[in-house]
């Protein structure tokens, strides 16, 4: 039907001033948490600023506890701290883009936690180029590129995970059958811890009988691990690469009533404390967020103020794990995060 | 009755399920056990009521790319209101599914008065609800919630939780609103023809939008009972990959993508399907990142030969 | 008339983010981090240069999230087999075509909505993405293969030269040649164009393979500026994208919208995210506001076509 | 010149089941050995019933679908198309009723669509619009090829098409009612565009309705019924009661009962009504017992003034009383629980369901009544459904057979059966028998006579001035979108007295 009117005019119109509105008052929004933000940033005159650069803080105690370790250290050496994180777990490219952005903003000095062992290493090469001193934290950078960052600070991943593997064995009398809840795929840390599980358990008679992934989430680790008892009725054992998934994988088990099965977990967090406290698991390799944090900061500042020489620093500081058991309670609930 | 049963038979949504769980039981070790059934069951409890939400949206020709993370927010409302607020429980569940209604009206709002495609519409919101709810939660798993809560959909009757009960109550209600209501056939007649509808004196708008409502609302519901099944709650459940799951799901149940048609029943088979698969693939551990690329393939296998059919036809 | 208020808000957006961004931020306006914008925009926009072809066709491509995944697993894999660069970016590219047709086939033979049939075909890219090296990210590729990421020409960065390049690709295709003259007649209307006997199904395979290429250029692109392939990289960028489209004045009624707004546009997304950073705005929020963008931009540039269908 | 241009020689086109075979037995034939020709610089015009089988014939013509049986001589040489392109290519052109051009494209690029012309595979611009602007002037219109179509007026956009259709070298141009949106002016221009073509040897084919054109341009009228050539007579002097007769089999008097009796209660009133920013207000009424035509153009705002009483479409000004009560700003929902009744021109996108079945469809525009508690008993709906689809007479296996699947005849009787169901006082039909066959029309005018006759009001939009005479105790005239008259008395309702007001302004066409 052609009308002889053009499509309603009125509607369309007020509509579309609507929009304007709408946008204006959008890029208002911006500009003011903008504004908000960066005064927040930029007050308390101080020698200079230190960014950290983090994956996320969210669903994560150990990177909140890492990032207060690294925000009171800063501040306590008079330098103001920036924390930026690129949200998902799976933003490489944004953290990347983020480290650009904190270089054109010329900070004093970056911690950085990279999401992704490889994906850094060309913005490493642009900070020492902006002459921007870098210590990396918690999660390695790829081999072959020491020269591009002062130090890494961190606990060695597969270490935990091999300690783990050691302390299975043992306390299944050498013999018997194990699942393991991986973390999310491509994820690093989680995938060495697991390595290091495995290697752990090398030799032994303990063997892993189911291995899916729980993407740090509890309601997949959950369901992954009802599936995985109903495949093996008769495990012993279970391995997870994070205290995040325990929840879920403790509610599995309990609906399956199963009782007396040997969880390791890593990280150490307060959740597994408790849980340990309450005998649901039975130990965690902890890491010590709060000392990775201090020294990070302490080696950096020490560069930053010519203080000490960026090469007579070691490439790489171990902060070392440790089992927390229900043997070493007092202990753990003084170290936990 | 007769056509329901007719059209969910012609989807073959129940011949791929049968021919699964003969696979299962013929090739999966210790796939064939009323365990094994029950965890099933258990697991596909909670998408069921999530799917009906998606089957009404995908009826009126729209989608709805959000649901998985209105499943999040729900979690994290949850667990603030009966953890960290503590208030008492009909309170929670009532406000966690008022939240997705609220939701649910935005985006219907938008998609029906502002006019904006609902796959842009809600992958925005989708976006804007994952990024909310990790604000608001700061990222922290709140966990060993209040029993009063977890009784909700944890109370054993006869084996199951209470959850698969509600799930099902749930179903039948909207099968009988979708089959045997005035609002479902003003649905299905918006999804044909919303012109027709329109200037017949139905409700168009109001169908439209109470869609999505009804959508959210369920996925809140959703949510909330997967919270209590996991006894934790953080934003980051639920997702594009649930969203996924349960658009295979009523497509894999015969849901046409063109508006119009759904089968309840059918978006029903779809979830035990895809439940069926995950537990398969568990079960044989093999590895799990095979699992997008089998899902992707069932739904790709589903759509070819609906259509394929539909041209013999 | 929906695209000149595009145009308009595109317009207003643009200004109003740099007026924003030089106002607040000091080392916005720095050469150097002019060029990271350009850079950091550079996958949107090779990205929206296919999804502009796509839209205008009535259509939407929700794989390009996982070709931007898999199509550089695949080239990078067989790099550290050690086959040659170029051989293996082809491989890597061909994958982004071939699945980029495999979409057209869908939509144009089976009329299947594009919006699922993109959906479902982005799922099982990204889970051959994973399957492919087990879920693990690859890196430590070829010098050569990083700098086309990381180095520069003449003073300027490949990856804006690339940029530059897929844009003017997508320019000759829709302005200058007889496809893209039938490709925005599709858009326009269908009935007219297969009663040309044109070979409209061969236009719709054209277009998403072409989405396809752009996507896996894109991949390959932001993997060689990483040095890393992660096998669920592309997630991010979907939104961004179809932002960057929107905003561009890319009209989801159809017929009309050009690559070079569509690129403006990724600048744009690429400038409000950078100086979002800069002002250590969480990504979190930035998402929101994305999210925020696209819904009122869409609304506002009135589709006439969805105004039709129900009554106002 | 004497050797006929084209010959189209006893063309048989079968009816087909719903499985898409041809049911040759069958006595009932889309096209029964129809034959039609021809010559070099004529005007053969066209007309019948709709449904009598022109479009099929001239489809074959174009070939947009093929023949069953005869033969085609284009130029002495017998022809077979298989596809609309190759047709076009043998120089012969359809220009359709609704435009086949691309908005968003400028005026060269439709044109070239499809052939563009390219340097080395790449578009030369330059040449495309060069050739466009020669082919636009040598029509003697002087467009713009850089102007988006979408910018230009219907009329300036029907030039375009012509222009297309001639770059391809025509010998032949089939234009079907391509005047039904143009103006009196723009009509002259696309009449004198014809003259000029003629004048080039190229054979028109004209579809049309209107008597008056037909002696503009015409040179021979052929007439089809039900499939069947009538006959040809020269369009010098034709009488219109004649082709009508042709047309319709019997004369039209007796096709149109009128039982109904208006009563003096006012149903409807619509005071100062602004259709659009331009228009002038308008103001009618509608009595209960009364049929109420509307006559005026297509464009005229006819549809337009029932949508807005309607609610399907903003009212700018005025009010509109229904029933005593001020209805400004109702939606339809209300309305048709309020007893309002709207039947569309466009059946198949805004009538029906059609993937729906008879019973839905019915039901549709009663279920709020049917079913108050929001539950539907099936028994009882298909109850109400096959109530109506007897009162009605619709031919259908059962009531569950899909509406898609009927006859033109039988979808509108189910629109009509499903307004009926609703029970409603007052109903608006606009182009009740669009696309009916003539036994399908008479019967529907007896329908709406009944309703009348209930004592519930019509208001009618139609085309065909005859049935408008025939069925309304009133008639108002349309036009740009306002009301220029009223006719009252039967002695002034003739075609001549409505033609009249609705060309005014315009120059009085020859009768």
């Amino acid at each position: 039907m052609i009308s002889i009117t053009p499509k309603s005019p009125i509607p369309s119109i007020s509509l579309r001033n609507l929009s304007k509105v709408f946008a204006l008052a959008l890029i208002a929004g911006t500009t003011f948490t903008a504004v908000k933000q960066s005064t927040a940033a930029e007050s308390s005159a101080s020698k200079g600023t230190i960014a950290l650069s983090l994956k996320t803080i969210t669903n994560d105690d150990f990177q909140k506890a890492l990032a207060d370790a690294v925000k009171a250290k800063v501040e306590s050496m008079g330098y103001t701290f920036l924390l930026v994180t690129a949200g998902e777990q799976t933003a490489v490219s944004a953290q990347v883009n983020q480290v650009e952005d904190l270089i054109a903003k010329k900070v004093t000095g970056m911690v950085l936690n990279p999401m992704d062992g490889n994906a850094v290493v060309p913005v490493l090469g642009k900070a020492r180029d902006a002459g921007i001193p870098v210590v990396t934290v918690d999660s390695p950078v790829a081999k072959g590129h020491e020269d591009l960052y002062i130090t890494f600070v961190g606990t060695d991943n597969f270490n935990a995970g091999m300690q783990a593997g050691k302390q299975m064995v043992q306390s299944l009398a050498n013999k018997g059958k194990v699942l393991v809840v991986r973390g999310a795929n491509g994820s690093v840390a989680g995938d060495n811890r697991v390595d290091g599980f495995k290697k752990g358990l090398e030799g032994s008679g303990v063997t892993i009988v189911g291995e899916q992934p729980g993407n740090w989430t509890n309601s997949v680790a959950m369901q992954v691990t009802e599936n995985m008892l109903q495949a093996n009725k008769d495990v012993q054992g279970l391995f997870t690469a994070s205290d995040v998934m325990l929840d879920g994988i403790l509610e599995a088990l309990s609906d399956a009533n199963r009782k007396g099965i040997v969880i390791i977990s890593v990280d150490g967090s307060h959740k597994a404390v408790d849980l340990l406290a309450g005998g649901d698991i039975y130990g965690t390799m902890a890491q010590f967020p709060q000392k990775i944090g201090s020294i990070a900061v302490e080696k950096l500042v020490s560069v930053i103020e010519n203080k000490s020489a960026a090469n007579s620093i070691p490439k790489v500081i171990d902060s070392g794990t440790m089992l927390y058991s229900k043997d070493n309670l007092d202990e753990a609930k003084k170290q936990m995060f | 009755m007769r056509r329901i049963i007719q059209t969910t038979l012609k989807n073959g949504s129940v011949v791929i399920l049968v021919l699964l769980v003969l696979a299962g039981i013929v090739f999966v070790r210790n796939f064939a056990s009323i365990d094994n059934a029950a965890v099933i069951v258990r697991q596909s409890a909670i998408p069921a009521i999530a799917v009906l939400g998606m089957t009404m949206v995908l009826m009126t020709g729209g989608i709805d790319l959000s649901l998985g993370f209105v499943v999040g927010l729900a979690s994290t409302a949850t667990g603030f209101m009966a953890k960290v607020w503590d208030l008492p429980v009909d309170l929670t569940v009532a406000a966690t599914v008022l939240i997705g209604a609220l939701v649910g009206l935005v985006n219907g709002a938008i998609i029906q008065y502002m006019k904006v495609p609902s796959f842009i519409t809600t992958l925005g919101t989708g976006y804007i609800l994952y990024g909310i709810s990790q604000l608001v939660s700061a990222g922290n798993v709140i966990t060993r919630l209040p029993p009063s809560l977890l009784a909700v959909g944890r109370t054993n009757l006869l084996g199951l939780p209470t959850s698969v009960y509600i799930a099902v109550g749930i179903v039948a209600l909207g099968w009988f609103l979708i089959h045997r209501s005035v609002f479902g056939r003003a649905l299905s007649a918006f999804g044909f023809n919303s012109r027709a509808a329109f200037l017949s004196g139905l409700p168009t708008a109001r169908v439209n939008v109470l869609t999505y409502v009804l959508c959210s609302s369920l996925a809140a519901l959703a949510g909330l009972l997967l919270t209590i099944r996991v006894n934790a709650a953080q934003p980051n459940m639920g997702g594009g990959v649930f969203t996924f799951e349960i658009i295979t799901a009523a497509i894999v149940g015969g849901t046409s993508l063109f508006g119009g048609v759904g089968s309840v029943i059918g978006s029903l088979f779809g979830v035990l399907i895809i439940k069926v698969i995950e537990n398969c693939i568990n079960l044989m551990n093999i590895s799990y990142h095979l699992y997008l690329a089998v899902q992707g393939g069932i739904i790709l296998t589903v759509i070819v030969m609906d259509k394929i059919r539909s041209r013999a036809a | 008339m929906g695209q000149r208020v595009g145009r308009f808000l595109f317009s207003l957006l643009g200004v109003a983010a740099f007026a924003a961004a030089a106002l607040l931020v000091p080392h916005f306006l720095t050469p150097a981090n002019l060029l990271n914008v350009v850079r950091q925009s550079s996958i949107i926009g090779i990205g929206a240069v296919g999804m502009t072809m796509v839209i205008v066709i009535l259509g939407i491509d929700l794989s390009i999230a996982g070709l931007i995944a898999l199509c550089p697993m695949v080239s990078g894999l067989l790099m550290l087999q050690g086959v040659p660069i170029v051989i293996s970016i082809i491989a890597g590219i061909s994958v982004g075509i071939v699945m980029g047709l495999f979409n057209g086939l869908v939509v144009a033979k089976l009329d299947v909505p594009p919006f699922i049939t993109t959906l479902v075909v982005g799922q099982v890219s990204q889970g051959l993405a994973l399957i492919m090296n087990n879920g693990r990210s690859i890196g430590g590729f070829p010098a050569s293969y990083v700098r086309i990421g990381n180095g520069s020409f003449l003073g300027i960065p490949v990856s804006d030269l690339l940029l530059l390049v897929m844009m003017g690709i997508g320019i000759f295709i829709t302005q200058f040649t007889p496809t893209g003259n039938r490709i925005y007649a599709l858009g326009g209307n269908e009935t007219v164009v297969r009663q040309e006997g044109i070979n409209v199904d061969g236009l719709k395979l054209f277009v998403y393979a072409f989405s396809g290429f752009c996507a896996s250029v894109a991949g390959i692109l932001l993997s060689a500026q990483l040095d890393t392939v992660h096998p669920i990289q592309g997630d991010p960028y979907l939104l961004d994208t179809i932002a960057a489209c929107v905003i561009g004045g890319v009209s989801l009624a159809g017929g009309a919208g050009s690559a070079a707004m569509a690129v403006a546009g990724a600048l744009i997304i690429g400038s409000v995210r950078n100086v979002l950073d800069l002002l250590g705005v969480h990504p979190f929020s930035q998402n929101v506001l994305v999210g925020t963008i696209i819904i009122l931009v869409v609304f506002g540039s009135g589709l006439s076509r969805y105004r039709r269908t129900v009554p106002v | 010149m004497d050797e006929p241009l084209l010959e189209m020689h006893e063309i048989t086109k079968y009816i087909y089941d719903s499985s898409g075979r041809p049911i040759r037995n069958s006595d009932v034939k889309i096209l029964d050995s129809v034959s039609f020709d021809l010559r070099r610089g004529e005007v053969h015009v066209l007309v019948g019933e709709n449904g009598a089988g022109k479009s099929t014939l001239m489809k074959i013509l174009g070939g947009i679908i093929p023949a069953d049986q005869g033969t085609i001589t284009l130029e002495g040489a017998a022809v077979g198309f298989a596809s609309a392109r190759e047709a076009r290519d043998r120089g012969i052109a359809f220009i359709h009723q609704e435009l086949n051009l691309c908005a968003n494209l400028d005026v060269a690029h439709n044109i070239f669509l499809g052939r563009e012309l390219t340097r080395g595979g790449v578009l030369d611009k330059k040449k495309l619009y060069a050739q466009a602007r020669a082919l636009l002037s040598s029509l003697g219109f002087e467009i713009d090829p850089m102007i988006m179509l979408g910018r230009l007026t219907t009329a300036h956009q029907q030039i375009v098409e012509i222009a297309k259709a001639l770059s391809y070298e025509s010998k032949i141009l089939i234009m079907d009612e391509p005047t039904a949106s143009l103006s009196k002016t723009e009509i002259d221009r696309l009449f004198s565009l014809m003259r000029t073509l003629q004048a080039r040897g190229i054979g028109i084919v004209y579809i049309s309705h209107r008597f008056e054109e037909l002696r503009q341009v015409g040179d021979r009228i052929s007439v089809l019924r039900d499939g069947r050539s009538i006959g040809t007579i020269p369009s010098q002097g034709f009488r219109e009661d004649e082709v009508i007769q042709m047309m319709v089999g019997r004369s039209i008097d007796d096709m149109y009962p009128h039982f109904h009796r208006p009563t003096d209660d006012t149903l409807l009133a619509v005071e100062n009504l602004r259709l659009l920013p331009g228009s002038a207000p308008l103001s009618l009424t509608v009595r209960r017992g009364e049929v109420v035509g509307i006559s005026g153009l297509v464009g005229s705002g006819r549809t337009e003034l029932l949508k807005t009483i309607f609610g399907a479409r903003r009212l700018l000004s005025g009010r509109i009383v229904y029933n005593g009560k001020k209805i400004n700003g109702w939606r339809p929902r209300r309305l048709v629980r309020a007893g309002m009744a709207y039947l569309s021109e466009d059946r198949k996108t805004e009538g029906l369901i059609t993937a729906m079945t008879i019973r839905e469809n019915v039901t549709l525009a009663s279920l709020f009544r049917l079913f108050r508690s929001g539950v539907i008993s099936q028994r009882k709906e298909s109850e109400a459904a096959r109530k109506r689809v007897q009162q009605l007479r619709i031919v259908a296996r059962s009531v569950e057979q899909t509406v898609g699947t009927l006859s033109g005849g039988n979808q509108q009787r189910t629109v009509f059966a499903k307004w009926r169901a609703a029970e409603p006082q007052l109903l608006l039909l606009d182009e009740p028998t669009r696309g009916i066959d003539v036994g399908a029309k008479s019967q529907i005018y007896k329908m709406i006579d009944e309703i009348a006759a209930q004592g519930l009001g019509v208001l009618m939009v139609s085309s065909e001035l005859p049935e408008l005479i025939g069925m309304s105790d009133r008639i108002y005239v349309m036009r740009a979108g306002t009301l220029v008259a009223e006719l009252t008395e039967r002695e002034v309702m003739t075609q001549a007295g409505i033609l009249a007001h609705i060309l005014k302004g315009a120059p009085q066409p020859v009768y």
